[in-house]
């Protein structure tokens, strides 16, 4: 048995399934791989843990991992897309009539402190045409954000569709729904979450590399066609995570993996155009030199094929 | 006349760390007039300093009753002042702030007229030219003399003197055992005077208390007729030996060294 | 007879009081939430709470506790051991405490979660890192309160020291210690405490199981009463390790206590 | 003539001695980086932190800094204020002391970040929130401190406070705080390093400057040598304010300083 | 005869905390013999203190040089053994543990032996039913005599006592200077006693020292050539009168309180 240490990006959730399907469905035993997942605080933690050697590969969010390496030559390369559309959203409870993004001029906006989300709302203000003088963004904690949002105390909140799950069952105890704007729906249209890989695990066991992959893959495909199942399995390695609120953020982040995107260049695939597309706004939104990196370094196709 | 100072049967009963207890004092029962200076000698760990902190206020005994003019003592009393077996003086404060620190602590302030008459009592025990230093600063001595100053600060009509001559040399002592004569004659007040000095005590008091050893009971209540106002040569009158004699019979084997008292 | 028994009722009860004061927070709490109805997400009703917890199963809870509380006591352990030996050293040595001091300050004040990548790659991600960033945490009360209570010694017993020549170490160990020894143990109350916020916040930035991670994890699934119900939980594991503090100065200690609380 | 010279020179040296081995940390630091290799984004070398250091422009630091400069220095106050008060309360009343202590301990060992939502739905994103997690995080050491100094001021010192009759104010006032000054001042050693972490802490909950905001903002775009430019700003900020901690305990308070340090 | 103990025009002077300074002592200088009994006498502030710790090494004189057996005194001296002038016991031990400090101080641990010894000396200061007591549960005379018998613990050569029996009663100070004699005597030591009892001086020594006020000097060294082995008896000679007004004319009113001494 290969043993290969799998970085997560966040907690665990619905919207880390398919590590823990391939696990449950027996598909990285099948490729003699056994996995040992590590929790994380956010991509940049788990770039960080995995340039290190903590861990071998994981998941992250590709713009991450773009500003990364242009900031820092990290030794890690994306291999498998996951998102292939970002999940940032502005989320407003129903009663407060706004229906499209460019509706959020004159409003309250809390966002986390340090989201991504941050470095692309000026962009997002731009291409919809929104006075950003005119728009008061506060930043927070991301725990405070939906209670801010519930109690009145902002109109509107930056997150993301996978949370969005959580954000409704909060939303129901206080007797309101919610409404989702997601970002890709208003013109922001880049890769987001992928599996990255330290250039040393693809370097020194690069079979181990592609039979992992391959699971993944195969367990991506699982994920979600069966979210009620794929919940479950969640639920049975973290006890912590419930099963119907994971199957149900399985379903509600379809979109992000079976989109247009996916549909073309398949499930997995980096397309040079959009990768180049998603380097020019991260570079815009970075006051970075669009010259200065070249996003096809940040990827590797070597080790992913369907 | 009414007893300005009684002690009605006193019992002191120590609690112990240990969980066991020690009787300091047992059945201990005088009265003191008013303007009356009484000196108590006895033997080490008798329970003098016990008497002490008892009228004061500052320990209320286990048994019985001190009363100052009829009212019985629970707590510590303005009109008394204190000097203790230690010195007990504030490090922080210089030698002038801890003499007028009384005032300060009852008044919440001192004026300069204060600190003048803080100095007039430093002058009096001689320390005129330590008034800035800090209390470690000074000799064991000169420590205890600003503990008889700070005493002497409020004019109390009571004061109650926990050997407070042991650290002086003899001219000292001396000068400042008439001088608390000349104090307590003019302010007229009552004094309670714990000594290891069986001459001092009858060169100064108006009666002197002997007490057994521990548990600490009265053995002798003496009365001193000797003439006021007491000078140098009262120590030469028949009579102020036999009174030391008599003294000395109860506490000392019968020739005891007569000046190591 | 009947007067003592009615004393000792009375001192029974004056004995609770302050537990009852104390407990008197829950109706009062419950009442507030509900009359100004303060939503359950922004400050759960006690009941709530108190069914949140019950709806995590126990053996949930012991993992958790377990986790926390073996960091807690290892990290606050090891911080004794590292900054008893710091406060000797530097109260022997004028030059290694402003040597040293210096470092123990930018050590204390640098936020640990911003160091915490570093740390975890030197430590790896097992438990090290956080008895590393627990120990960071707790270390420095530890040290100042030893080091200003072995400062504040009398000199005449420094100087009954030094006339019997009994040398350094004995001077430490056989009276600036002891006498040191009410401010150690306010270092130490101040330091336990500490110990648990710092497993915890070494369970924020690296963690799989232990009461700040639960609290995290439910925080970030906007479980509010379920949050609440493992901050409650370190609560009161907090109130049992400092009293077990104050016990262990009680036990070992008495003499160290002052006058007043010793009857 | 020639003789003091030198003993001055070698004072001097003597002087700044600490100062020399502390700064020699730099070069060994930045040795040690480019033997091991150490990547930049886990540990930076001195030279790439200074880099970073300049890349940002004096007048972002001084805004970032002036953020967190202020709810530092106002938090530690507010907590000066709030826990001197408590503690005389405390060394009064054995009541108030079973009763409130086991509060404070709670309250001392909740994660502030975790009831982030609670503080700031009620207090808002400005400057309050920040104010009061500072004080939360701040006034444990000292309250206990100040307790424990006060405490065990000697029983002669209180005797003769009774025996004036001062009445409980000036006792305290007059005769246990003035004892408790080197105990205040360890405290407040504690504190002022707890104000830092507190403020930064604070940022975590809700900001949009200061340093420990731009820390975790530099951290997140994995601009790693930049974090530790301003770590070292932070640091450089704590030893400034610890330095007029006991700057102003010399000048004050120079009596509660231990005697060799007098010299 | 070599002397055993010497101060060479011996020179104090204390920096104050205002940055002042104070001289303390002037150009003293004495010598003491090896097996020698010498007794200092002198008004309160004068300076005996400061002569104590210089001798015994923890205060370097800022001029001269104090030597014992030729050598420079730098340091605290492994045969001195030392009565303070306040008891400075350790508050945290017992009155047993505190009689034994100084070997588990000096070797780091007692033996059940050192304890008896231990025992032993406290039952020669009359304390032997308070063994487990802590210090503050005993009297000022009481604290005093357990320093006492600390200090005899090591049996030390040179013994130096700073004013050893001020707070203790006539009776316990009269047997506790023979008993202290018979040590001396039996254990050959050296000696430096400083004391403000005139006759507690001549009654003990071989020599006394008279110092002048200060800043101090050596006013007088005068041998007292009485009978030995000295017993209570001694008093009652006539050397030992003239003796004692010797040291009076120095130090006090032609006709000052003699038992006041
Ligand atoms: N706080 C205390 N706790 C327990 N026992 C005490 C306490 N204070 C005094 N004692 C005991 O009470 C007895 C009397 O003590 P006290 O101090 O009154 O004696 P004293 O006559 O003043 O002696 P001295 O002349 O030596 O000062 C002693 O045996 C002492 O051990
Ligand atoms: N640590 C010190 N700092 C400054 N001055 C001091 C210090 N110790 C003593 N002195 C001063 O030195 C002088 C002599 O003090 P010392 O204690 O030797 O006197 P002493 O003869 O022992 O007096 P006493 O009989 O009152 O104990 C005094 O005037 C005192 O003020
Ligand atoms: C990879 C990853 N990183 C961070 C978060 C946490 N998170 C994402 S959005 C958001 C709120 C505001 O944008 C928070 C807290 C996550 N879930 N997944
Ligand atoms: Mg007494
Ligand atoms: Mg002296």
């Amino acid at each position: 048995m290969d043993q290969v240490t799998f970085q997560l990006d966040w907690l665990p959730g619905g919207d880390k399934a398919p590590i823990y399907v391939g696990m449950e469905q027996g598909y990285f035993k099948e490729q003699g791989i056994e996995i040992k997942i590590s929790h994380g605080r956010g991509s940049t933690d788990a770039l960080t843990k995995i340039s290190t050697g903590i861990a071998d590969v994981g998941l992250s969010d590709l713009v991450a991992l773009l500003v990364a390496k242009a900031n820092d030559q990290v030794p890690i390369s994306a291999v498998y897309s996951v998102f292939s559309q970002a999940p940032h959203a502005f989320f407003t409870v129903s009663d407060s009539n706004i229906s499209s993004v460019a509706q959020v001029e004159g409003k309250k906006i809390a966002t986390s402190l340090f989201t991504s989300s941050n470095i692309f709302l000026p962009l997002l203000f731009s291409v919809n045409n929104v006075d950003e003088s005119k728009v008061n963004v506060v930043k927070a904690n991301p725990g405070a954000l939906n209670p801010m949002l519930l109690t009145g105390n902002t109109d509107v909140v930056i997150s993301w569709i996978t949370d969005v799950e959580k954000y409704k069952a909060q939303a129901a105890k206080a007797g309101k729904s919610l409404t989702v704007l997601p970002w890709y729906d208003a013109g922001l249209d880049f890769y987001s979450t992928a599996v990255v890989a330290s250039d040393r695990f693809l370097a020194e066991r690069p079979d181990v590399a592609k039979r992992f992959i391959k699971a993944f893959d195969k367990a991506v495909k699982y994920t979600w066609e069966n979210p009620e199942k794929s919940g479950s399995a969640v639920h049975k390695i973290v006890p912590e995570v419930e099963v119907d609120v994971a199957a149900d953020t399985i379903r509600s982040i379809h979109t992000l993996v079976h989109n247009d995107v996916s549909k073309v260049h398949g499930l997995g695939h980096f397309d040079s155009t959009r990768l180049a597309t998603t380097w020019k706004w991260t570079a815009k939104a970075q006051g970075l030199r669009e010259g200065a990196f070249n996003p096809e370094a940040a990827v590797n196709r070597d080790y992913f094929s369907e | 006349m009414k007893p300005y100072v009684s002690f009605n049967h006193i019992g002191q009963t120590y609690r112990l760390a240990n969980g066991q207890s020690m009787t300091a004092l047992r059945d201990v029962n005088f009265e003191i007039q008013r303007h009356e200076f009484v000196a108590v000698v006895g033997p080490s760990g008798c329970g003098k300093s016990t008497l002490l902190r008892l009228l004061s206020g500052l320990l209320i005994p286990t048994e019985g009753q001190v009363e100052i003019f009829g009212k019985p003592v629970t707590e510590p009393q303005d009109e008394v002042g204190i000097v203790f077996q230690k010195p007990t003086l504030l490090p922080w404060l210089s030698i002038l702030d801890n003499v007028v620190f009384p005032l300060r602590h009852k008044r919440g302030s001192v004026t300069p007229k204060d600190r003048e008459r803080g100095e007039l009592l430093l002058k009096k025990v001689g320390l005129e030219s330590f008034l800035n230093r800090k209390p470690d600063e000074l000799s064991g001595g000169m420590q205890q003399r600003v503990g008889i100053a700070r005493a002497l600060l409020l004019s109390p009509d009571i004061l109650i003197m926990d050997e407070p001559f042991s650290a002086l040399d003899a001219l000292t002592r001396e000068e400042m055992g008439f001088e608390l004569l000349k104090i307590c004659g003019e302010q007229k007040k009552t004094t309670l005077f714990i000594t290891h000095s069986i001459s001092e005590a009858v060169l100064l008091a108006d009666r002197v208390l002997v007490m057994s050893p521990r548990p600490g009971t009265l053995v002798d209540d003496i009365p001193i007729n000797l003439a006021k106002p007491r000078d140098i040569s009262t120590i030469h009158s028949p009579d102020f030996a036999a009174y030391t004699k008599r003294i000395r019979d109860h506490i000392c084997n019968p020739n005891v060294l007569p000046e190591a008292v | 007879m009947k007067l003592t028994e009615t004393v000792s009722v009375r001192a029974q009860f004056q004995k609770f009081l302050p537990l009852l004061t104390l407990l008197s927070i829950f109706p009062l709490w419950e009442l507030g939430c509900a009359l100004l109805s303060v939503p359950d997400f922004v400050l759960p009703k006690p009941s709530v709470i108190w069914t949140a917890f019950v709806d995590v199963e126990t053996q949930r809870w012991l993992i958790h506790l377990w986790a926390t509380l073996r960091v807690a006591l290892l990290g606050f352990l090891l911080s004794i051991v590292i900054s008893i030996p710091l406060a000797i050293v530097m109260v022997r040595s004028a030059f290694l405490t402003k040597t040293l001091f210096p470092v123990l300050v930018v050590v204390q004040s640098t936020p640990v979660v911003a160091i915490a990548p570093l740390i975890i790659v030197i430590m790896g991600t097992g438990e090290a890192p956080r008895l590393v960033i627990t120990c960071l945490i707790t270390f420095f009360p530890l040290v100042v309160s030893t080091t200003t209570g072995m400062m504040s010694t009398p000199p005449e017993l420094l100087e009954l020291s030094r006339s019997l020549r009994g040398g350094a170490i004995r001077e430490i160990w056989q009276i600036r210690l002891p006498f040191a020894v009410p401010h150690i143990f306010s270092g130490l109350k101040v330091g336990i405490t500490l110990a648990i916020i710092g497993a915890v916040i070494a369970e924020f930035v690296a963690a799989e199981e232990g009461l700040g991670y639960f609290v995290q994890f439910s925080t970030s699934y906007f479980k509010i009463p379920q949050a609440f119900a493992a901050l409650f939980f370190l609560s009161i594991v907090s109130l049992v390790l400092f009293k077990c503090v104050t016990w262990i100065q009680t036990l070992c200690f008495p003499w160290s206590l002052p006058k007043d609380e010793k009857r």
